[in-house]
């Protein structure tokens, strides 16, 4: 039955990191270095962001609200993991790794490797409707360490 | 069900399809309704044998061109049952007809002060054209708000719409709610206070008659895609009157009577407000559509689609684990049910019964205040039309059951 | 004449018919092009297997039409040499993506004073617009010369272009007078004085290869149905950050980021500029169409047109009978050719020539202001495109000859 | 050949008064009573047409100018012959009966005739895109005894 095939998406794991979110909440105002909201246009699902950067660029603290479906959820729980503690470098290429990851692009096992938990999203390919979902969190971390407000702009030359 | 209505199916090979290994049950006909051949057959016939451009050639292809395509209007005018052809304008859909009005009508229309009425379920396409006409003239836009029973309400209705109301504009019927609003009492409320009433008719001319001078309302917009038309081409009606006195809207070819290096003046409606090469052969697969439908009869669409909706409405209704918005009474409802499986993200629902062949819609269905009013930040939504059968309905309710026990037991089962 | 390019007639089905019992000679190709096959083929497969609304479902239909919907603006992109598929959006045609601008980068940057210039030789999308928004912001519309060749007089377009000029907008070929304008040189003579160059491709994009990089024009509109697409589909091309300032042209549903009952903001390139449902089926088709010119290749195509107006024109030009209007060196005129046959309205022209089967326009063109530059009231127009062969050409000459004929003798004789 | 069709609607008269239009030039200011200009906007065929009407509403004297194809230059004329000393409520039956005759649509014997050589325009049946050029001059008869504008509203209440 059709259903069968919804077990490579919704694997354990993720339905776990959606039932129990890690890193689910915000930070004291005074941590906050990076932050941001950001919207799946085509759903409506939220995600606000924010992050504590060490002076010597690393992730220091990190936490998320919003709502959103299983997978944008356990997403940005998964990413949330992967990232923290790591320097603001290191979690860009993250980003970038997974997005090609999603996109179905080749990437050496070690890159993967390092995406923890967020490496078993690789099976979203197969439901092209879904990456937005899964992009989401990263796509939010790329942007609130760049601090780009939400359409990709500088947030400093807001016109 | 009725019969005659069911045996159509043949005509639209996109159901004859598997997907995901699973008969396609098409249940996202408010997004778009699926075509018949004889649509892309009138499309290929015309562009194989008399494609040219209208109203400019004196040759025989720009003759027969032309007759097409105001034949096509012609149609149009019967199946609204509008006063002349000249009142009905070719559009690229209903957000194009409604930001037209906003920007001809409204701009010229209302002034700081003024209040314009809409509801709290419109569709961004009749809300925020409205929104930001209001923001730019300092004026007022007002929503009616909605009963209990999730029906617009008139009590409010006739608060909200007062002596400085200028323009009423509501949907005939809801993309969420499935209810279907009552444009002729709305149209008596807005004329009382020397107010025009617009109409967004995407949902609703579709499946039910539309008399646009028996409604009584000033403009009525709507998409052929929603009604089985090729993507690309809709309709705006408006009264002649009316329509006489509004600035064009765009400036360009075949909308002009002289035009100087400096000013120019324009020619009669309904040309007026078509301004360039249109989707002619759009406009002609739309009265192809036109006359599908009348062949079938709008009452016959009508009652198979609320035969579909007597027997699913309350089974779901029934079930605890799914809520339903809008009014449980199946008599108050049109074919597009919005509904949850508490627990369950829409989107994760969406992908689910799409896994099994049945394709819905979830989200935000392009009316995010309606979302806020309703507390729920999305929605699946299932939506039917005159090719949907009874069997699609069971084989929806069984990618239902089977979705809740998956999410409920399914990989959990597997540990 | 390019065999390869001659060979495509068999794709072309409408060109298999006889008109008035003579072969089928369409010469009017300016006002709308045929349609291969493939294009009409490739709407049905999007209607009979994909059809859904795009942007908006997590099922399987509304994935496919919504990856081709994107394939097709990619494709778009590739043609015309964007920098970004962002910088490609979709609209109804030249007319459409002309108005647009008008109402929004001119809205925003156009004050009291400033000037926009045109060329006399514009078709009235390209003209109206700017007209009108001049009106409205009491700033000032010039307009560029021709040289006594019928050429655009850059000398004339250096002195218009000054240190007030906001906007320049220009044709990069003309619809009438078969020139072909200096784009490059114009974007120079703009930018050298901080204004934008916008130009109308209606009538070079079908037959000529165009960079929009190389141009360097800020903005670049064109209709997809004189390529070969269908109706009621066009592109607007804008540099990423042109398109960023401006404000949305409509509002309504795919266009938005979140919508609260009194504001609302906007969501990103290209999705911006398009609100509600657009031509899905006919942005596919306009993809098909750029992928039948890319493998023909435009440079064929061009060469083809060269070949059969170096035939035609200096036999035209060397009749003592015919006005030809715009330039009389064939190097120098692309496959659009104005002419009166002396003494005869082209009007009447028109009906002997249809009677033979041969289609050309007759009128203003949607160019008065060029008209009455000419000191013409009305012109013929003869136009070809790739599927045109010397067969057709010397039909075309043999009908001339024969309704000069006619109307010297003909009727008289049977006194 | 084709062109042996086109004998059908150039018949000799339609080319006489095309070549030799009647009543075509201004009448004398003070005797316009009734005039306007209308446009084919297809082509850019123009007519003015000026009308004396009597003061018991009698056609006495009319003209006509402007640019146009053979048809249009000939229906003028033609038309111009035949409503002249005509009263206002026969000139508008005949242009009814004239706009009629070219959709092809039956009409007694007696009314074409009153409309003179014009009845021989009804050939335009065959040439549907001309049609328009055929009744430009009709059109503008009718607008001009109504009082109304080129839009087919009354001048008087011009917004
Ligand atoms: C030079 C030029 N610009 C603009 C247009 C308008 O194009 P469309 O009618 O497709 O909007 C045309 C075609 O009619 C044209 O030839
Ligand atoms: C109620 C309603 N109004 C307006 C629209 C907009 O129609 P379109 O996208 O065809 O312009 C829709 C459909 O999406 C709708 O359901």
């Amino acid at each position: 039955m059709g259903l069968a095939k919804l077990n490579n998406l919704y694997r354990e794991v993720i339905l776990d990191h959606s039932d129990h979110p890690h890193h689910k909440g915000q930070l004291a105002v005074d941590d906050v270095s990076n932050e941001i909201t950001l919207k799946n246009p085509t759903c409506g699902d939220v995600i606000n962001l924010e992050i504590k950067l060490s002076t010597d660029d690393i992730i220091e603290n990190i936490g998320f609200t919003g709502d959103g479906c299983t997978i944008s959820q356990s997403s940005a729980s998964m990413m949330t993991d992967a990232v923290l503690g790591k320097s603001k470098d290191d979690a860009l290429k993250m980003a970038k790794t997974f997005s090609d990851m999603v996109m179905g692009k080749q990437h050496a096992q070690a890159d993967l490797d390092e995406l923890d938990d967020a490496a078993i999203l690789s099976s979203i390919v197969s439901f092209p409707a879904r990456i937005k979902c899964a992009t989401l969190a990263w796509w939010a971390l790329q942007r609130a360490l760049l601090n780009q407000n939400e359409s990709g702009k500088d947030n400093v030359k807001s016109s | 069900m009725d019969t005659k209505v069911i045996n159509v199916q043949a005509d639209f090979p996109i159901l004859n399809q598997q997907v995901n290994d699973e008969r396609l049950v098409y249940l996202d006909n408010a997004a778009t309704a699926q075509k018949p051949l004889v649509v892309t057959e009138s499309l290929d016939k015309f562009y194989h044998t008399d494609n040219a451009n209208v109203h400019r050639g004196v040759h025989t292809l720009a003759e027969r061109a032309t007759a097409a395509y105001e034949a096509a209007r012609s149609k149009v005018k019967n199946f609204i049952n509008a006063n002349e052809a000249a009142e009905v304008i070719f559009t690229k859909g209903t957000t194009d007809g409604l930001n037209m009005l906003a920007s001809t009508y409204g701009e010229q229309n209302i002034h700081e002060g003024d209040e314009i009425v809409i509801s709290i379920m419109e569709h961004h396409s009749n809300l925020i054209p409205w929104q930001q006409l209001a923001i730019r003239k300092h004026a007022t836009l007002k929503y009616i708000g909605l009963t209990a029973e999730g029906e617009l309400d008139l009590v409010d209705a006739a608060a909200k719409i007062t002596n400085r109301t200028k323009i009423v504009s509501i949907a005939h019927a809801s993309n969420v709610m499935g209810t279907i609003n009552p444009i002729k009492e709305l149209a008596n409320l807005a004329h009382e206070v020397g107010a025009i009433i617009i109409v967004d008719g995407a949902q609703a001319i579709p499946h039910i008659a539309v008399d646009v001078q028996k409604l009584d309302v000033d403009f009525y917009a709507f998409s052929g895609h929603k009604m089985m038309g090729p993507t690309g081409i809709g309709v705006l009606y408006g009264k002649h009157e009316l329509l006489d006195q509004m600035n064009p809207y765009q400036f360009g070819g075949e909308m002009i009577d002289f035009v100087y290096q400096q000013k120019s003046t324009w020619t009669q409606l309904p040309w007026k407000f078509e301004a360039g090469t249109q989707n002619i052969a759009g406009a002609i697969g739309l009265g192809t559509a036109v006359d599908y439908l009348t062949d079938i009869g709008m009452e016959s669409v009508a009652q198979h689609e609320q035969q579909i909706v007597d027997y699913l409405l309350p089974k779901l209704v029934a079930d605890d684990a799914i809520e339903v918005y809008g009014p449980k009474n199946p008599q108050k409802h049109s074919g597009v049910i919005a509904f949850n499986l508490k627990g369950i993200h829409p989107h994760d629902l969406a992908t689910a019964l799409d896994m099994e062949g049945v394709a819905v819609r979830a989200g935000h269905h392009c009316a995010q205040p309606l979302m806020e009013y309703l507390g729920v930040v999305a929605t699946a939504r299932a939506s039917f039309y005159l090719y949907n059968t009874k069997e699609d309905v069971d084989s929806f309710l069984n990618a239902l059951t089977e979705t809740k026990e998956f999410f409920n037991h399914g990989t959990s089962k597997a540990k």
